[in-house]
């Protein structure tokens, strides 16, 4: 039977996945927005999950606002890597180094 | 094995496979489609335990906008991605192992999930059977009148991400000429003609 | 009594004189000039009122007098004042010295005139509030407080390694007293108050004066300076403008000191006696270490730093001994210290001020040309050696006796520093004082001008009277130390009474 | 009148020290010497009173001290028989010195300065023997320290001169340790350093023990030997002797002030003074007899080689404080007390008259170059002639009745330590004999050997600056014969004759000369015969055990005789060695170098003190300052750690690399480790 | 089912509601006016700011919740909101001469201010997850747009960028936990899961979700580990961009974590207690040592803030009424010296060139006086040495901590602090004791005007520090 702990464990690899994707990858910044989405996703799974085990819509209306937050986030991201880009002439990770110490 | 099960199985072996493929995959186009399969098989979990309203709102809003946002970001930068440094991580294996065991720690405390029945009782809103109300229904009833104090504020954060993406990406050109009627009126002869006397012979 | 008395004065009064030096434009020569004198009559008005002071002060009672106190913090700690005869003698001592201080940067101070004189007036504010202080907390702040205006005396207006020997000063002393001012809040916790005279009454559980004592000990320790953490004393004495030294020796030295009596003794008895042994024994390794120290200094300042060190190692040693002898001989200690190692630096000043080197090597003969400084520096370095008919003696001997009713060990090691402080002293004073003169820079040096004597003689003539009739000084602090022995036996027949129990 | 005695002198003091350099010289020199005349009248007058009359003992109250505790200390005087004996002593001597200094220092242009240190050591004395607590005798103990140290110090601009002060102050000092302690001991014992209280408890006390330094001691030894190590101290006993002979650079009338006539002697006044307690304590005594013979004995022989007029006198006073001491540890106070008194006279008589000899040679003191000055200067000729006989016992002399009661009383002790110090101390009365007409013969009589060989030019020096001979002492190992490559210095001598010294100088000289001749036949009557115990009215405290003066006079015959025969052996050996055969004396030190070198530079104490004591003093402080202060305390504290500290923040800093993974992992390591740590203190 | 849905009490949410629609009719104003507006805007701003600053003032200080309890406001929340205000204008008031001096002067900051103030206010009543969500949210990505806010500087959009990915990651982090705390004690709303761990127990899972709702708050008050943007971005973004960092949220960011911790979690101090203790001890290590090896002053004062976050920690980990009155005592002074401290660097400038570096501000104290003696003042302070209000920030905390018998960490946090005092003390060093350099240009009225009130607050508090003692204490007395 495909109960709680089925969604939670998905969620928990989805969250892994995220925070590794964030400083596992060097190659640019876009991929790390993408691994935020994840993250917010695992979440939202996890939310979903809950909502629904204990029967409480609670867990659903966060995961919708939660939703909602994530597109303004990635749009703020965006913008913010596209100014830093034309900055910089690159989104390579490595790259985002000016300041250090 | 139930066809439940098989479904879940089916979405989530997908979405987590997928999201691998997010972070792993070298070209960030294919990061971005693998990341709205992610999306897709999610709504799919969403469907099954019940959040029809949920998983739609994922399909449409994340699919179809922010996704395509990335995707359009990604074509837009135009970043020659042959150039970008591949490198493996010298920290990857201690990377990778404590990410590993920060998981396990995960699963094994959920894992330990217990239905506590007293915490049913904590339940704010219930949710109503489907028979009586539909999910969309049930989160509307509740996001306009319980909620609203919420709602308002996803709407400031909103507010907030289209002044951001304003402020910090909008440019006025340089070198386009605008007619300003204003600045045509304020001129005056003293400004806009010189009278200058040139010595002789000597050229101006 | 609850209004702002005469001890808010003393506070109040030289910090009105730095807002006026603040208020004084320019850097001229006029300005600089207004300056001082602003200073020196914003001190001299300062002790007038602390002799007024003196005068309502009653030395046959042994608490405290002239209380004032104000809600300030939070309940149980208040903005209260108050003196008893421990404290008086410093509070004089401190108004005493300032005007000399100010004296002896008449001169030597050339730059940035304005700001040294606030520097030192709100030092003086600090100094007097110590000895003020009828709440820990208020004390703590005051005891602190001072630390700025001499980090940036010995910073600004230091030698070539000032910084280092600021930051070294501020640093050490900080870290040292960081630590009481978490014992204090765990009084404050234990004892629902911070009142001095509160907490003199209450008594603490055996284990905690431990810890709360080590915790004052570390900061008092610093202070003092004990052996081993006395090294910031000469960096700090050396790179200071002679005034600095003079406050440093004279008073701020003092304040380890004064917390030993004012906390650590009776409030922590039972403490007090329990490390009574570990101080003794800092205290003559302190007394014979750096007197070793001293004699091989090559810097005028620096040894004089050390004798410090050690002529503090005699205070501790009283103070510990648990008798009025060495107590009172300890206070006293201080007292004559005070006016004797200030002096001192006066004197290096005198000499720095005009060869600009404290090499002992670059003196020598100094008496042909200048037979009073001579005379001065004698006088000064017979106390220094606690020489009978000076204040220095009284102190060193009663501090000894005491010691020896405590142990004779320690007063037997302790008295060798009596042989080795003739050693060191005259040794400097032989080369600094004596001898042909023979440097072709010194043929042309003047003896003390007014100014430097007028800063001079009255210590010397406080230090041989002091000397001779150590009765003002000794007098004020005996009814406290009757009061604080009382304390003591006190918590002595309690470990006896635990001790037989336990057989 | 007791006010007056001891504060005049301080009067005196104030005035040329104050304000000498304001009325000048001659008028410095007449107030302070004034002055002490007067307090010198009045002492007498005290000694009459008090010691020849009826007068009782009497405590003088001038002002409380301090009072801590239970401690009280006055100002006060205690006048007893001991106290009016010094005073005559300390003021006489005292006034005599100051009126010859008028001649001795009539070039010096720092007089002023002299006079007020003189009348400064004569308060400070007299402090000392009146005191009627111990403290106040440390007070005087210490001033009289201090005077001592200005005036060895008073030519400052000769090094030799401030390092011998250094040493004479900071040896004395290593003596006051033990007084200090001593006074402690007693105030733990008694609550109280007031003689009047002490003393009439030492009875009780007799058996009590107490615990120093972790043994339990016989309390009134401790206390005792603790105290005569002050007493050794000041009268430069054996082994912190060596500061004696260096004070000698100082003026010549301070030598025979200071140096000879009183403050030596303080530490055989203490031990009187201190009778009941050391009464108490034989164990301390034997210590004491011990001590003064070997101090007589040493000293002595110390005496028997050197070639600074000054520095003979110095050993003799020396040995004879060593008597002294001895008379005291055989438990015969009155003895030494005695020899105190006629030493102050014939002792003071040698130094002024090596002074008036010094005056003479243009402050060339060393014996080798003189010879032949009884022509010159005849009256100081005589008047060492006095104090030679008197010094070394000649029939009837002063000298005759106390050194020898002092070798009887060691002799009637019948102890082993009272054995040693008998022969001790007739072996030395031979040497003294010996020593003291070797002076006189090299000095007076024989040829002339200052008017050749010293040729240097000699500039416009203040004559103040360079008495003496620079002395290095180190390589004294030369035979007197061959001392060409002394380095005198430049002295005036050669250019003139010597001359005889001024009337002011020599009158002293005269009355001391009577003191030297006649004080033992006037006073030993009172001091040590049968008006005993009428003159010293119990100032000084013989248990009833003690029987010694009876002894004395039930000896056998040939003891009183002995030192008498010393005497004369070391006459006639003087005579041959140093007037027929003055070959021998060369002859002998070339055939014994390494007892001669051994006795020229004082059995090495020097030496040997530089090498226990100052060096790895030096070496400890320097040491301890470089690598104990350095590196060890701020090596491992203040500096240690902020290196520390500064590696720590260079870590860290590295660690903030700028990369955003880098940022993300830390984030991550953050929440694991928390995760980690809840799940593993769960699982407990 | 339709439940009576009652209009919820809008009294509370006043403030919010001024500034939101302040907001609102701003940038109407903004988008018609067009560029030229900013200095008006600003001005409007802090009116704006000013008038929610009087009404939370005249809030009731009584528990009082509302939108279906997710709004709470009391003594606490009011404390801080006056804060968080202050802040907010003071920043406002450093920013005005900057940004027009720098040409990024437009509308859209001051209304981004106040959005992310808005943010603050949110958190500091969040009486659930979602609204301490969607505020956190809120005040984030405004934060994320000022910072990067000099578009075309490039240290300015790095900052922007690394602020951005770590901070989402951190709200990341923040939601799982709350999606953990939800699941396993059923309630996002702090009652509720209160009344799930009163027991005393919690399970690893609420522990767990708790860990991560620490992490997400952590990053906002940038303590560490989750410290590691603040000095970059602290760097990067205009200086009156870091000010108002340095400030406003740290302001909001301590009421939430003191709202979270002691509303939702009271049950279990004693689990918690170890996680603030650990990043306490963490933040006062790092923030000292690390700033000893700053050469820029922006980067200094970062590490300063991490270290002073530890501190006021320090109030927070014992869980009692003294230390949250410390923690409110400690923002509060912290406020003052912060300000105060970017005052005197945002007078750093020479004909129109900022100074960022430590050594540019070497003998100040001959050209400037008076900025010097503030500044000095102000590094005093943060060190903590009395009489300057500094100390009693210090005083309050490990009082609380020693009444707490958290001894170890009160006595590391005073032993960093005297490691800290070092870097406090170069400055003065270099104020004082180095030689002067060309003098700057002559303060702007804000700022002068900022840092003359801060100054007398650091310099006077010790006379008087009764009245904020006494409203702290209130404040957290309504806690409990």
């Amino acid at each position: 039977m495909i109960g709680l702990g089925h969604y939670l464990t998905v969620a928990a690899v989805l969250f892994t996945l995220g925070v590794l994707g964030i400083f596992l990858n060097r190659k640019n910044v876009i991929v790390i927005l993408m691994s935020v989405e994840l993250i917010l996703l695992a979440v939202n799974i996890n939310m979903v999950a809950f909502s629904t085990h204990m029967n409480d819509i609670v867990g659903q209306v966060f995961a919708l606002l939660i939703l909602t937050v994530a597109a303004a986030e990635a749009a703020i991201g965006l913008a913010i890597l596209v100014v830093f880009f034309r900055n910089r002439g690159s989104i390579a990770v490595e790259d985002v180094n000016m300041m250090k110490g | 094995m139930t066809v439940t099960a098989a479904f879940f199985y089916l979405f989530a072996t997908i979405t987590i496979a997928s999201g691998f493929m997010v972070i792993a995959s070298r070209n960030p186009v294919q990061s971005v489609l693998f990341l709205i399969l992610a999306f897709v098989n999610a709504a799919g979990l969403f469907l099954m335990m019940g959040a029809e309203f949920l998983a739609m709102i994922l399909v449409i809003v994340y699919v179809g906008a922010v996704a395509v946002l990335f995707l359009f970001v990604v074509m837009m930068l135009d970043v020659d991605f042959a150039e970008l440094r591949q490198g493996f991580l010298q920290y990857l294996p201690i990377g990778m192992l404590i990410g590993i065991v920060f998981l396990l720690e995960l699963i094994l405390v959920i894992g330990t999930y217990v239905v506590d029945p007293g915490l049913m009782r904590t339940a704010a809103v219930p949710i109503p059977p489907a028979d009586v109300m539909t999910n969309t229904q049930a989160i509307g009833q509740v996001l306009y009148t319980r909620y609203f104090y919420f709602f308002q504020a996803a709407g400031l954060i909103l507010l907030v991400a289209m002044i951001g993406a304003i402020v910090l990406t909008l440019r006025e050109r340089v070198g386009v000429r605008r007619q300003d009627i204003s600045k045509q009126n304020a001129r005056t002869q003293a400004d806009a003609v010189e009278v200058r006397k040139v010595p002789f012979r000597q050229g101006v | 009594m609850l209004g702002f008395g005469i001890l808010s004065g003393l506070l109040i009064l030289p910090l009105l004189g730095a807002a006026f030096i603040l208020t004084l434009r320019g850097d001229s020569e006029a300005a600089r000039s207004n300056a001082r004198w602003a200073a020196l009559i914003t001190t001299i008005i300062t002790f007038l009122l602390s002799l007024v002071a003196w005068g309502r002060f009653d030395t046959g009672i042994s608490s405290f007098q002239l209380v004032e106190s104000h809600a300030w913090l939070a309940e149980g700690i208040a903005f209260k004042l108050g003196v008893d005869g421990f404290s008086m003698p410093f509070i004089l001592l401190t108004t005493f010295l300032m005007p000399f201080c100010i004296l002896a940067s008449w001169e030597s101070i050339t730059h940035r005139v304005k700001e040294y004189f606030v520097a030192f007036l709100v030092l003086e504010t600090t100094m007097i509030g110590v000895f003020q202080a009828l709440d820990l907390v208020l004390f703590y702040l005051f005891f602190e407080a001072g630390l700025i205006p001499m980090f940036l005396i010995i910073g600004i207006w230091g030698g070539k390694r000032r910084i280092y020997a600021s930051f070294k000063f501020f640093l050490y002393t900080l870290l040292g007293s960081v630590l009481m001012l978490l014992a204090i809040m765990a009084m404050y916790w234990a004892a629902g108050t911070t009142d001095i005279p509160t907490l003199l009454t209450h008594e603490f559980p055996a284990n905690m004066q431990i810890w709360l004592w080590l915790a004052f000990f570390a900061s008092f320790a610093v202070k003092m300076p004990m052996w081993p953490v006395h090294t910031w004393l000469p960096d700090a004495h050396v790179e200071a403008p002679t005034a600095g030294s003079v406050i440093l020796a004279g008073i701020l030295l003092k304040m380890g000191g004064y917390g030993f009596i004012r906390v650590s003794l009776p409030m922590f008895p039972d403490a007090s006696i329990y490390f009574a042994p570990l101080v003794f024994a800092l205290s003559v390794i302190a007394i014979v270490y750096t007197s070793l120290v001293a004699l091989m200094q090559e810097d005028m300042k620096k040894l004089i730093a050390y004798s410090s060190v050690a002529h503090m190692g005699f205070v501790t040693m009283g103070l510990f001994s648990m008798n009025p002898q060495g107590i009172q001989g300890a206070m006293f200690q201080m007292v004559s210290h005070g006016l004797v190692s200030g002096a001192l630096f006066l004197c290096v000043g005198v000499v720095y001020d005009r060869m600009h080197t404290r090499e002992i090597k670059a003196y020598g003969g100094l008496v042909n040309r200048m037979p009073l400084y001579a005379v001065v520096f004698l006088i000064l370095t017979m106390a220094n050696v606690g020489l009978p008919g000076t204040s220095g003696f009284v102190g060193e001997f009663l501090s000894l006796m005491g010691a020896f009713r405590a142990n004779t060990w320690v007063s037997f090691l302790a008295t060798t520093g009596v042989i080795l402080s003739a050693a060191y002293a005259l040794w400097l004073y032989r080369r600094v004082v004596y001898g042909p003169l023979e440097k072709p820079e010194l043929q042309s040096i003047t003896d003390l001008n007014r100014r430097e004597m007028i800063s001079l003689i009255p210590l010397v003539l406080l230090v041989i009277y002091y000397g001779v009739q150590p009765g003002p000084i000794l007098d004020a602090f005996a009814a406290p130390t009757d009061a604080l022995m009382k304390t003591y036996q006190a918590a002595l027949t309690t470990i006896q009474t635990a001790a037989v129990a336990v057989h | 009148m007791y006010h007056a005695i001891v504060f005049l002198p301080l009067v005196g003091f104030l005035i040329a020290g104050l304000f000498g350099r304001l009325i000048g010289p001659r008028p410095s020199e007449i107030v302070t010497t004034a002055l002490l005349f007067v307090s010198a009248f009045l002492s007498w007058i005290a000694f009459f009173q008090v010691a020849l009359g009826d007068t009782p003992m009497l405590r003088v109250q001038v002002a409380q001290w301090m009072s801590v505790g239970d401690l009280n200390v006055d100002w006060a005087f205690r006048i007893d028989t001991l106290t009016a004996v010094m005073l005559i002593v300390v003021n006489s001597v005292s006034a005599l010195v100051h009126l010859y200094s008028i001649g001795y220092m009539h070039e010096d242009p720092h007089r002023p300065r002299f006079f007020a240190y003189l009348s400064l050591f004569t308060f400070a004395m007299l402090m000392l023997v009146t005191a009627d607590n111990l403290v106040q005798m440390f007070f005087g103990w210490e001033g009289v320290g201090l005077a001592s140290y200005l005036l060895i110090g008073f030519w400052y601009q000769k090094d030799s001169a401030n390092a011998a002060a250094m040493k004479a102050f900071i040896v004395n000092r290593v003596g006051d340790f033990g007084f200090l302690l001593g006074i402690f001991t007693l105030f733990v014992l008694f609550n109280s350093v007031t003689f009047e209280q002490i003393f009439p408890r030492v009875a009780d006390m007799a058996n009590a023990n107490f615990r120093f330094l972790g043994v339990e001691w016989h309390a009134m030894t401790i206390a005792a030997l603790l105290l005569f190590m002050g007493a050794m101290g000041k009268s430069a006993q054996f082994l912190l002797h060596t500061w004696l002979p260096d004070a000698m650079e100082g003026p010549t009338p301070v030598s025979a002030l200071i140096h000879a006539a009183t403050m030596v002697t303080a530490g055989v006044f203490m031990v009187a003074r201190l009778s009941p307690i050391f009464e108490y304590a034989p164990a301390a005594l034997t210590v004491v007899t011990i001590i003064g013979g070997i101090t007589a004995f040493f000293a002595a022989t110390v005496g028997l080689v050197q070639n600074d007029i000054k520095r003979v006198i110095a050993y003799s006073t020396c040995s004879q404080l060593g008597y002294m001491f001895v008379g005291l540890g055989v438990g015969a106070y009155g003895a030494g007390v005695f020899h105190l008194f006629t030493h102050a006279f014939f002792k003071a008589l040698l130094f002024l008259g090596a002074g008036s000899v010094i005056h003479a040679m243009h402050h060339e003191q060393d014996m080798r170059n003189m010879g032949a000055l009884r022509k010159y200067i005849p009256f100081t000729t005589a008047m060492m002639a006095i104090g030679t006989l008197a010094l070394t016992g000649f029939p009837f002399t002063a000298g005759y009745y106390s050194k020898d009661a002092i070798i009887e009383a060691a002799f009637a002790k019948h102890s082993a330590a009272g054995t040693f110090a008998f022969i001790a101390t007739v072996v030395a009365a031979f040497m003294t004999s010996f020593y003291s007409w070797r002076l006189f013969f090299l000095t007076f009589e024989g040829k002339a050997r200052w008017s050749h060989g010293h040729d240097h030019a000699h500039g416009h020096h203040a004559h103040g600056s360079h008495e003496g001979v620079e002395h290095d002492d180190h390589n004294h190992d030369v035979e007197p014969a061959h001392h060409a490559d002394h380095e005198h210095g430049h002295h005036g001598h050669g250019d003139h004759k010597p001359h005889e010294s001024p009337l002011v100088m020599l009158i002293p000289l005269a009355l001391l000369a009577l003191g030297a001749l006649v004080a033992g036949i006037i006073f030993h009557h009172d001091f040590i015969g049968e008006g005993y115990n009428d003159f010293w009215k119990g100032a000084l405290y013989t248990r009833p055990d003690n029987h010694i003066l009876e002894e004395m006079h039930h000896l056998p015959g040939w003891v009183p005789l002995l030192p008498t025969v010393m005497m004369i052996l070391g006459f006639v050996l003087a005579v041959y060695m140093y007037m027929l055969d003055t070959k021998k004396p060369a002859q002998l030190a070339a055939e014994h170098p390494l007892l001669y070198r051994f006795l020229l530079n004082k059995w090495y104490f020097d030496e040997l003190y530089d090498l226990i004591f100052v060096r790895p003093a030096m070496w400890l402080g320097r040491f301890l300052w470089r690598t104990g202060d350095g590196r060890i305390i701020d090596g491992l504290g203040p500096d240690g750690i902020s290196a520390r500290v500064m590696d720590v923040t260079r870590g860290v800093v590295r660690v903030q690399t700028g990369y955003v993974y880098h940022y993300a992992f830390a984030m991550l390591i953050g929440v694991a480790a928390l995760v980690t740590f809840y799940l593993f203190r769960g699982a407990h | 089912m339709n439940p009576a849905f009652a209009i919820p009490a809008f009294g509370p949410v006043l403030p919010e509601i001024i500034l939101a629609a302040g907001v609102l009719v701003m940038i109407l104003f903004g988008a018609i006016r067009g560029e030229r507006s900013a200095g008006i805007m600003s001005i409007l701003a802090m009116g704006l700011l000013a008038v929610a600053l009087v009404a939370v003032l005249m809030l009731p200080g009584t528990h009082t919740e509302t939108m279906s309890g997710s709004f709470v406001i009391d003594g606490f929340a009011k404390f801080m909101k006056v804060l968080t205000l202050i802040a907010s204008i003071g920043g406002l008031i450093l920013s005005m001469d900057y940004m027009r001096r720098e040409g990024i002067f437009r509308f859209e900051y001051p209304i981004l201010i106040v959005l992310s103030t808005i943010g603050m206010l949110m958190v500091a009543s969040a009486n659930d997850l979602i609204a301490l969500y969607l505020g956190i949210e809120l005040l984030s990505l405004s934060s994320y747009v000022i910072a990067a806010f000099d578009r075309d500087n490039v240290r300015s959009t790095e900052a922007g960028l690394k602020y951005f990915v770590l901070g989402a990651l951190s709200s990341g982090m923040l939601l799982y936990g709350a999606s953990l705390v939800y699941g396993f004690t059923g309630s996002v709303q702090f009652p509720g899961i209160a009344a799930a761990v009163s027991g005393g127990q919690a399970g690893n899972g609420v522990i767990f979700g708790l860990v991560f709702v620490a992490a997400g708050i952590a990053f906002k008050i940038s303590a560490v580990p989750f410290h590691m943007w603040t000095p970059d971005v602290y760097e990067g973004s205009p200086t009156p961009v870091t000010a108002f960092f340095a400030a406003a949220p740290k302001m909001a960011g301590m009421a939430m974590a003191t709202r979270v911790f002691i509303d939702a979690f009271p049950g279990i101090t004693g689990q918690w207690q170890q996680i603030i203790v650990f990043i306490s001890i963490a933040s006062m290590a790092l923030g000292s040592f690390a700033a000893i090896g700053q050469r820029n002053i922006k980067r200094l004062m970062a590490y300063s803030s991490i270290g002073n976050v530890g501190y006021a920690l320090i109030g927070l980990a014992t869980g009692t009424a003294e230390g949250i009155q410390g923690v409110a005592v400690y923002m509060a002074i912290y406020l003052a010296m912060t300000l105060g401290s970017f005052a005197c660097i945002l007078s750093l400038r020479r004909r129109n060139v900022m100074f960022e570096n430590v050594e540019d501000l070497s003998g100040i104290a001959r050209t400037h006086p008076v900025i010097a003696f503030c500044l000095a003042m102000m590094m005093f302070s943060l060190a903590g040495i009395p009489p300057l209000a500094g100390f009693f920030a210090k005083f309050a905390v490990f009082n609380a901590a020693i009444q707490a018998n958290l001894v170890t960490l009160a006595v590391i946090g005073v032993v960093t602090s005297v490691v800290g005092a070092y870097y406090y003390l170069r400055i003065v060093k270099v104020m004082y004791f180095d030689e002067p350099a060309e003098r700057y240009d002559a303060m702007p009225f804000g700022v002068k005007l900022v840092l003359g009130l801060t100054s007398v607050f650091v310099v006077l508090f010790g006379l008087v520090p009764g009245p904020l003692n006494s409203a702290a204490g209130a404040a957290a007395r309504s806690l409990f």
